[in-house]
């Protein structure tokens, strides 16, 4: 079974500056049997290879929800845009372009709050409301429920003790 | 077959809808997605596959206080169901299951399957997950889904 | 082919048995299923996969009391093993080994395994695992094992 | 292809290297292996995978005090990238991620990854990895990648 | 596309002992298609059948880093040696030779502390300092040593409270 391939109207032949030397040896251009093609720019993938010396490739522009951010290149796919994780509050900072991917962060008033450590470039984070910092930032985690009650225990019946013996104590006396 | 997940179906677990065009994703020889679904073009042996990447933030069993029970787990799942005119009910072709328990703040995983087929023509595959706000759909290359003729 | 486990062999990890006909589980193109084997029908680079789906109650190590040591985890190991004519020892092809530590009451995961290898026709494939009784092996999707011809 | 892990690259994560012609690794059919790629010899449709066993001692995350916080997880984290003439940039083709807080004193699990991509003669493929120091590359049935044209 | 197959110089013959009846049927010979022919010696790998009747098969010896332990077979590969786990300070024992896999263990002076319960044979384990044993073997993990404080100032602090008071009171009946 064979690959059905769309011709595409409207297709754009992309090319670097007319009249600079063709060589197929400098990164502009690249040999693709016996011609030496120009590569695309950027936010275009490359349909078709050229089909005269030092000619002009054939690149479309990148489909909506793809980019490639790179000058003079050879790639036939435009690579996806990531998505912004709506679960974890994320939002689009920069949507995605043509010629770049999204840039996921926090809005205002939120914190990027990392999910793992260490910390890298690209690891997963979340988003944390700064206005409910003290709860949310923070919840009180029911463990340190039971320090406080430790910290009652520890602090009260030794100052009631206490008390009742200066009382005592103080009774005794006054007799 | 990338991944942009919305739920749909009623009676199992919600589907995922696939990105087939963009980035890495592509359909060729006939095969064709439409709707949440692979579609078989020709009967024979396939290899089906599929990764979906997990995350979520800790889960009540993963709270840990003295003297506690052990509590019971939740749990993750990701079923590769198979649809086919031959037969009125979806069949379960693959299925990676995971309890998930943990004490961090959060949590991420992958459940990856992969196995051989006989299929018919026209069959539809498709990929059931427990919970679709668990998925982590953002990237291409962590959450995907395919099928080739061997 | 589908699994049904027993425990047989003496020195390596016990070897499951497979349901090789029923449901999901096929033979064909004389690759063939006897006591526990699949045996490789002409020589040649096979894709060989499985998938155990592992399930037990708590371990020791997950019991949490305050002022613990840190235990040492349970483990589950899943074996795709060789036996040829050629050598008198079989040999491991692929493994997967997991630690287990699960803090909640009961837990379940899956260990998959799957890749390409060059054999021999009478070259004999099985699956062998830590521990038969925490394997699950209730429904076909959840674990299986098998091999094609590339 | 197996597995003898040395850290070289510096913008991403670092790649691993492997033995390729010892043991069960082997490459045929024009397929190549240089200096941690392997090279596609011609055009057509792979099915890449890789398998990468993490093991490591206790994390800081895993350790339970009273009254603790809940701490951030540790990561693992395998990507099978490809580099290609025709573009500037590696690309990512498969990424496993996990998170990692176990309260057990040791851990060791593996991260599996396979899926079907359409390959340039010439384009190099690699395995990186978050930490070559958490990989166990002692026996090649443990940690391996691989590729074949379909 | 092709594999392709280098004829390596140099190629040593191997056999047992000459003499010794061929009849197909022992382990010691095989048949291969018309042939009988002898397995390979360990610590070596079969490169070619043998081509006459009771022939000897050609065996080449197991390259660095692989191994073959046992006798009269026909693998046409060695196993590779496994490698120790030098994050867990295991050494090699006896190195990989081409007739047995590398021995991992620990330098004398160090406990194996097995990974996993229940252990097994091949179970990964980790080299421990034997010296400092009483700090690492069971360190006195920093969290006992809090709860031991917590337990004193728990008892001990309401238990001298109580004795003062009973006195001060003895004494106060006393007067």
């Amino acid at each position: 079974s064979q690959v059905l391939l769309l011709l595409l109207p409207g297709v754009r032949v992309q090319g670097s500056t007319p009249g600079s030397r063709c060589d197929c040896t400098s990164d502009i251009q690249r040999r693709y049997g016996p011609f030496c093609c120009r590569g695309c720019p950027m936010g275009h993938y490359l349909k078709a290879r050229c089909t005269e010396h030092c000619g002009d490739s054939t690149c479309l522009p990148c489909p909506r929800g793809t980019f490639l951010a790179r000058e003079n290149h050879y790639n036939a796919h435009c690579t996806r845009c990531q998505a912004c994780d709506e679960e974890a509050f994320q939002v689009a900072l920069e949507n995605c372009s043509a010629v770049a991917d999204t840039r996921c962060g926090c809005a205002p008033g939120w914190l990027v709050d990392c999910s793992v450590k260490p910390c890298m470039a690209n690891s997963p984070f979340r988003c944390l409301q700064w206005l409910g910092l003290a709860t949310t930032q923070h919840p009180l985690a029911p463990l340190s429920v039971f320090w406080v009650q430790v910290l009652v225990a520890g602090l009260l019946v030794p100052f009631l003790l206490g008390v009742t013996f200066v009382y005592l104590y103080w009774r005794c006396q006054s007799h | 077959v990338r991944q942009t997940p919305t739920q749909h179906l009623k009676n199992q677990f919600p589907a995922l809808h696939w990105e087939h065009e963009l980035g890495l994703a592509f359909t060729k020889n006939r095969m064709n997605y439409t709707n949440k679904f692979l579609v078989i073009p020709e009967s024979g042996d396939y290899f089906v596959y599929s990764q979906i990447t997990f995350r979520g933030t800790t889960s009540e069993c993963g709270n840990i206080s003295p003297g506690r029970q052990q509590n019971k787990p939740d749990s993750i799942i990701v079923v590769i169901t198979k649809v086919t005119d031959s037969y009125p009910e979806p069949s379960q072709l693959l299925t990676g299951t995971k309890s998930v328990c943990e004490i961090s703040s959060n949590w991420f995983q992958p459940l990856y399957l992969g196995a051989m087929f006989s299929l018919q023509e026209g069959d539809k595959l498709m990929v059931n997950v427990s919970d679709i706000s668990l998925v982590d759909y953002t990237k291409e290359d962590k959450t995907f889904f395919g099928a080739f003729l061997l």
